[in-house]
């Protein structure tokens, strides 16, 4: 990373697709965006080594300071992208396929209406992490999201498949509107937490700081999640929300809560 | 010898009240007296009339001082800003007219701007909500007309639509509504005892911030489901009454404010509401609105939607629109330190953003179009003065319910002021000759 | 205003019976003549068709519920929109485009009239403020009629000139073309959350039926002489069926004729009639009524449809049938919008996906290709998606591929999933039939101009004409090749005139024309009663005032075309 | 005896604010709406003040001074409201969760008698803390 940006940049071609199959040379000449301008990556980046010949044999490693870039690894579908520090919104966003190894922390949009690949976040995550875009039904639907530390408000937000584990805590909203997926927080849930759920799995091994009324009790069950054995109090909801029914059976969400 | 002006539109609030009679001099040139408005709107006129108004666009200088210049400079300064600027944010537009809402459109699509309204610290969050799971809604006219229950929740109408209550929701007798008032059970939800409160058949006081949880439980009980002892602090007895009040309506209509959009869960506060509204239309008639606050903010929606197709937070730097509250809406992007140019027209983000978000305003390039003196004309470059929209000169607005109202002028405006449009159109014109567009 | 020649193109246009022949077409001053002088730019056109600038009779692309899609689906403009360039703002939207991309999407592909179907009244302000924002094509609205108070009121005693006078002046006020009806009265039920699912239902409190509400307004389009006949969504749309309310609603048109100075034949105006075209009793035994549908009005000649493809896409439903997308949003469980408007109408929005992989869906999609098929006169049937409720208008092409190549048709059907369904629910399969050009050209140019009363002005390419001209990149002397290539052609005009302003050139906007806002300006004798009753309804039931409701300035229709009726002699 | 409190504060119009920003911003009359606090009785009394005595209200976000009137739409005990405007927006919370919007009602602040402190006027309020001359 040279000549830092006086605003932020939006690095949406920074990802093995884009890549695949071009020299050094050649990905520097790639467009990057500064607000209404558009220079190119080599202004910004010192590029190194060549691609490979398709995106899934093309490994990217971005280093430097790069907490003012957006849209680091934008739709990518196979292949591999490690960011060394810290970065800005949509990493990964919109992406099919593919390896992402973020090693500071994430800000908000990572992941919107993945499809599949692996995110994993080693620092924290912000909000709207594996949520869909404004407006749409249709949020996170397969693949995977760890992040080892906390995780913002919203995530999972009209997810409808796939996996998202949070070491650590989640703010408000988690997995509103869902529809299908699983979410497991090792750490504490703040409010809202599955609201208007329809479908879908949370498991929580911390507290959460005030249940939805619409989540009712549903006993009490033995679960390994994750490796860890443990009693976990079920609660079905979002009993407010409307339920489809399987075999004549009315399905919800599930969450449990370890005790 | 004097003339009186009728049908006149009120350009304070959403409430767009188009009844006010206004009494001018004879030459048209003074506002005498305004009937049929409420104190505001009132204010509103008379106050365009006041003799320490600022008639001519003033540069901000170093030691703080004012010094006057030509519309021509000002146009120049705006112009060679929105040029140079590499993600300018053109902000406000809700108490102005779609004429000029257009222009600024026009501009904000040579300069590659962002764009945005005053949604941003309003309703925003409602639109969010509404792009997430709609809206059945209604004109203001059927609720006057069939409205047998109402609900305010997280607004305040008493005191910031204050002919709202007697012109639509409460007391007017309608064609299905022929007792007024007594025809109506009004129920209110809100954390203060408000004055719209007092007037309540029902009045649920939530917990500040659980509005999320009571609205879930709302739905829950109408269900007849499972509810805990208590949610939001009220008791779960009370919320199964209320639900019941609820069903049993022919037609009702929830009506809310920055009380439920401005609160912890925001969108999904409005998102619950609407889906609530959506559950009683199983068993009655249910529409919901959003109380919009600016007499035009509705308007700046609607033109920002059939232009560029969204609604506010519109992000143009790419050369073609862009949408995502919380990258492209004005408080992130100043507070981020996303933009480098600040221009504001028919709004005061000065006084009503958070100061984190006004402190950026003063490290850039600005320009505030504002025909009064706000903490933002107070800490931008340039004041360009202009004329009263919907006094000085007339032009389209929306009302809260989406309703199209042409604004009337009733006075004309102090010798050589510009209307909104007016400089709009010369800084469009200027901006094209610099970026050599056709 | 400059002159042009296109020369040696194959011109298609059932106004003068020319079926491709080799001609010229002249252009002065905005007019098609006979003859233009040396000086005129000439466009080459040899190779290619050549027909008028195409009619839209019925789509949803300006006012509050097109805006209200707008706006409340973002995800439909995601990583669609498109920036300015040359002559063109920026667009975006895929089942509702913007304004300025709806004007230019519509010229790329040749057509230079479009209606809007349905304009509420009280928001004829927002309608216009778009119209005006379309670039190029000549745009008017339909106001809908069918659930509004004054006319329940007055048909309920059969005031049909009480009527006529109030559809006069609305049609004044609100700068409105025609008499639309919208599920009548069932839309006023739905403001109690109720529906007339079929022509005899009763409407709440103003105790009249459907029938009463759709002949009464028959009686006063034609006392007026409208240039466009009564144009009708029926009750009971779009449910499993629906054919029977469908013909219960034709056969109300029996025994009236059509009386007109604008050469219009029919009384009546059935659009989408692929919705309504619904045999069976549940979504299980779903079958298509196309025969019913078409049969009828095949022997009846006082009635005009217009088709309503489904194009299998993903789109955006909108319609003044209130109560219906709150049934669809019941169904697909995807967003709902709803707007019940005072005393005038409803409005309602829900996204839906037409999918290849639903039988539904691809029954549909046969049901409105059998319909134009099955129709004999293409002089009476018309081509559209019902924009944006079976698909975008910008499937024109694809649709016209299915209509003029039994291959193309035949590659879909055995792309879908439940093609043995299909086949067994309708009768796509048997039809042999292929549009020719000459029928295309009716049923998108002569036709709906006929049946909008326009024919003096548009659909044709008649010396006197309007010079609005569409040249396609299509050699009907050559063998298609492939079916795709059809829609390739209609896809992008090689030239297109609007007025004889040239305002596309090889598929690129290169003029904007002289848009202009067509309404119906009809003198009626003073009627004291009903100017009185609509001060009444100001006074007590509405929530602006009858001056601010009548205010449509200048500003809001720049360049109004009135088309002048006198009913004063009715 | 006075001490410091802390309570949840909300931020909204009232007639008298709607009143004022049309009368002029510039004019004493927008503090006397906006630059104040409006408390339930109880927390006065917690507080341990008479009404209208001027307070310092802190929050993690900055700090302001206004006056604390006693409630006209109580009770609202452990609420307290500060009209829309230069004041309240001194010191609520920025925080949009990404949705765009700042969380103007529910921050918690801490209530501090300063019965000598100046209330200043709105637009100096906001050119004071953002650095620019005032005239």
């Amino acid at each position: 990373m040279k000549n830092p940006p006086a605003l932020y940049l939006e690095a949406d071609n920074v990802s093995p697709d884009a890549f695949a199959g071009k020299t050094a040379a050649q990905i520097a000449e790639l467009s990057v965006h500064e607000g209404n301008t558009t220079p190119t990556l080599g202004k910004y980046f010192e590029v190194k080594g060549d691609a490979g010949a398709t995106a899934a044999d093309t490994k990217i490693v971005v280093k430097g300071d790069v907490k003012r870039v957006k849209y680091l690894g934008f739709k990518m579908s196979a292949g591999e992208l490690v960011i060394e520090g810290t970065t800005d919104l949509y990493v990964g966003a919109w992406m099919t396929g593919g390896k992402i190894l973020a090693k500071g922390d994430v800000a908000a949009f990572a992941a919107t209406a993945m499809k599949g690949g692996e995110l994993v976040i080693e620092g924290n995550a912000g909000n709207y992490l594996g949520a869909a875009y404004r407006g749409d039904w249709r949020g996170m639907s397969g693949g995977k999201i760890l992040v080892k530390g906390d995780a913002g408000s919203d995530i999972g937000m009209y997810m409808t498949g796939g996996e998202i584990v949070v070491n650590g805590n989640v703010d408000v909203h988690a997995m509103t509107h869902a529809e299908g997926g699983k979410l497991i927080v090792k750490g504490n849930a703040k409010s809202k937490l599955g609201g208007q759920m329809v479908k879908g799995t949370i498991y929580v091994f911390g507290n959460i700081e005030v249940m939805m009324p619409g989540f009712k009790p549903n006993g009490e069950v033995e679960l390994e999640v994750e490796g860890t054995k443990a009693k976990f109090a079920h609660f079905l909801g979002d009993i407010g929300e409307r339920h489809g029914k399987s075999k004549g059976v009315v399905v919800y969400g599930n969450l449990y809560k370890k005790i | 010898m004097t003339k009186t002006v009728t049908d006149v539109i009120c350009p304070f609030c959403g409430t767009l009240c188009d009844d006010l009679e206004v009494v001018v001099s004879d030459d048209g040139k003074k506002l005498l007296e305004v009937y049929n408005a409420c104190v505001i709107g009132t204010e509103k006129f008379l106050h365009s009339q006041s003799a320490d108004r600022v008639t001519r666009p003033r540069m901000h200088q170093e030691d703080g001082s004012w010094k006057e210049v030509s519309y021509d400079e000002a146009v120049e300064y705006t112009a060679q800003m929105l040029a140079k600027a590499k993600k300018p944010l053109m902000y406000g537009w809700s108490s102005t007219n779609c004429e000029a809402q257009s222009v600024g459109n026009e501009i904000a699509e040579i300069s590659r701007a962002c764009c945005d309204n005053t949604a941003a610290v309003c309703h925003g969050t409602t639109l969010i909500a509404v792009q997430d799971i709609g809206l059945p809604t209604c004109t203001l006219g059927e609720v006057k007309n069939r409205a047998d229950r109402v609900i305010f929740w997280g607004c305040n109408p008493a005191h910031a639509h204050p002919r709202h209550m007697s012109r639509y929701s409460i007391f007017p007798r309608g064609f299905f509504t022929g007792k007024g008032q007594m025809s109506r059970k009004l129920i209110v939800v809100d954390p203060r005892t408000t004055d719209t409160a007092k007037m309540a058949d029902v009045h649920l006081q939530v917990e500040q911030g659980r509005d999320y949880e009571l609205l879930d439980a709302l739905r829950v009980a109408l269900k007849g489901e499972w509810l805990p002892d208590e949610v939001a602090g009220i008791p779960a007895e009370k919320i199964r009454e209320a639900a019941d009040v609820l069903k049993s309506g022919r037609f009702g209509i929830i009506f809310f404010g920055m009380g439920v959009t401005q609160s912890i869960s925001k969108n999904h506060n409005i998102d619950a509401a609407i889906a609530l509204t959506k559950d009683l239309n199983e068993y009655t008639k249910y529409s919901i609105m959003p109380m919009r606050g600016h007499y035009n903010v509705t308007g700046s929606g609607e033109v920002f939607a059939w232009q560029f197709g969204f609604p506010y937070a519109v992000d143009l730097s790419r050369g073609f629109a862009r949408y995502n509250p919380g990258d492209t809406s004005s408080i992130d992007l100043l507070t981020r330190g996303e933009i480098d140019a600040m221009f504001t027209i028919g709004s005061d983000p000065g006084a009503h953003f958070p100061i984190s978000a006004v402190k950026p305003i003063a490290n850039v390039p600005s320009v505030c179009i504002d025909p009064h003196l706000t903490p933002t004309s107070g800490v931008s470059k340039l004041h360009v003065p202009v004329a009263f929209n919907g006094v000085e000169c007339g032009g389209n607005c929306y009302r809260m319910d989406n309703v199209p109202i042409d604004c009337r002028k009733v006075v004309e405006p102090p010798e050589g002021m510009l209307t909104d449009e007016q400089f709009l159109i010369k800084v469009r014109d200027r901006l094209k000759q610099l970026k050599g567009a056709a | 205003m400059s002159e042009y020649l296109i020369k040696n193109g194959h011109v298609f246009d059932p106004v003068q019976g020319i079926k491709g022949d080799k001609k010229d077409i002249a252009i002065k001053d905005g007019k098609i003549v006979d003859k233009v002088g040396s000086g005129a730019k000439v466009i080459d056109a040899s190779g290619k068709t050549v027909m008028a600038g195409a009619v839209e009779i019925h789509a949803h692309i300006a006012g509050p519920k097109v805006n209200l899609g707008r706006i409340y689906r973002p995800e439909d403009k995601l990583f669609s929109c498109t920036p300015t360039h040359g002559m063109e703002r920026m667009g975006g939207g895929a089942s509702i485009p913007t304004t300025f991309k709806t004007g230019y999407e519509y010229a790329k592909m040749g057509y230079t009239t479009a209606m809007e179907a349905a304009m509420p009244p009280l928001f004829a302000r927002h309608v216009h403020e778009e119209i005006r924002d379309t670039p190029i094509i000549d745009e008017g609205a339909f106001p809908v009629f069918g659930n509004n108070w004054f006319v329940l009121e007055y048909l309920k005693n059969q005031e049909v000139e009480n009527t006529a006078a109030y559809i006069a002046w609305m049609l004044r006020v609100t700068k409105g073309y025609a008499v639309k009806v919208v599920n009548p009265g069932g839309t006023e039920a739905w403001a109690w959350g109720l529906n007339c699912l079929s022509v005899n239902d009763p409407v709440p409190y103003f105790d009249i039926t459907p029938a009463e509400i759709v002949k009464g307004l028959i009686e006063a389009n034609e006392y007026l002489g409208l240039p466009h006949s009564m144009h009708i969504h029926p009750n009971n749309l779009g449910n499993p069926g629906c054919y029977e309310t469908t013909l219960d609603t034709l056969k109300l048109a029996e025994g009236y004729k059509a009386k007109n100075t604008f050469g219009r034949e029919q009384v009546m105006h059935l659009t989408h009639s692929q919705f309504h075209s619904y045999k069976g009793t549940n979504w299980g035994d779903f079958e298509s009524g196309a025969k019913e549908i078409t049969d009828y009005v095949n022997k009846n000649k006082n009635i005009t449809i217009d088709t309503g493809n489904v194009t299998l896409d993903e789109t955006t439903t909108m319609t003044a049938d209130g109560p219906f997308e709150h049934h669809l949003t019941g169904l697909n469980h995807l967003k709902w919008a709803n707007c019940d408007v005072e005393l005038e109408t409803a409005a309602g929005v829900v996204p839906y996906i037409y999918s290849p992989n639903i039988s539904v869906c691809a029954i549909q999609w046969a049901i409105g290709l059998e319909i134009p098929l099955m129709m004999k006169d293409p002089m009476r049937c018309y081509i559209t998606t019902d924009h944006p409720n079976a698909g975008p208008f910008t499937r024109y092409p694809r649709v016209i591929k299915w209509l003029m190549s039994k291959k193309a048709r035949d590659t879909q059907v055995n792309a879908f999933k439940h093609k043995d369904k299909v086949l067994s629910q309708t009768s796509i399969g048997e039809l042999d039939r292929e549009i020719s050009l000459y029928e295309l050209a009716q049923m998108t140019r002569a036709g709906p101009a006929k049946s909008l009363g326009l024919t003096a002005i548009c659909g044709g390419l008649k010396p006197g004409m309007d010079a609005d001209v569409a040249v396609y990149n299509f050699n009907p002397d050559k063998p298609v090749a492939n079916p795709d290539d059809i829609e390739t052609a209609f896809s992008r005009c090689a030239a297109v005139f609007k007025s004889g302003v040239q305002v596309v050139s090889n598929g690129e906007i290169v003029g904007t024309g002289n848009k202009r806002t067509l309404w119906v300006n009809v003198k009626v004798n003073d009627n004291p009663q009903v100017m009185r009753d609509i001060n009444e309804k100001f006074v007590k039931y509405y929530s602006m005032t009858q001056n601010n409701y009548e205010a449509l300035g200048h500003h809001f229709v720049p360049n109004p075309f009135a088309l002048e009726v006198d009913a004063t002699q009715a | 005896m006075t001490k410091n409190i802390t309570i949840n504060l909300i931020s909204g119009r009232t007639i008298q604010q709607g009143v004022a920003i049309e009368g002029g911003k510039e004019k004493a009359n927008y503090r006397t709406a906006a630059g104040i606090i409006e408390l339930d009785p109880t927390d006065l009394k917690r507080l341990g003040v008479w009404k209208n005595t001027n307070v310092r209200v802190t929050s993690p976000y900055g700090n302001v001074i206004v006056k604390a009137i006693e409630t006209t739409q109580g009770p609202h005990p452990g609420v307290a409201f500060i009209p829309m405007g230069p004041w309240a927006n001194s010191i609520v919370d920025p925080n949009t969760y990404s949705t765009g919007m700042p969380t103007f009602k529910g921050t918690p602040v801490t209530l501090e008698v300063t019965p000598n402190e100046p209330i200043m006027l709105g637009i100096q309020l906001v050119q004071k803390q953002c650095g620019v001359k005032s005239e």
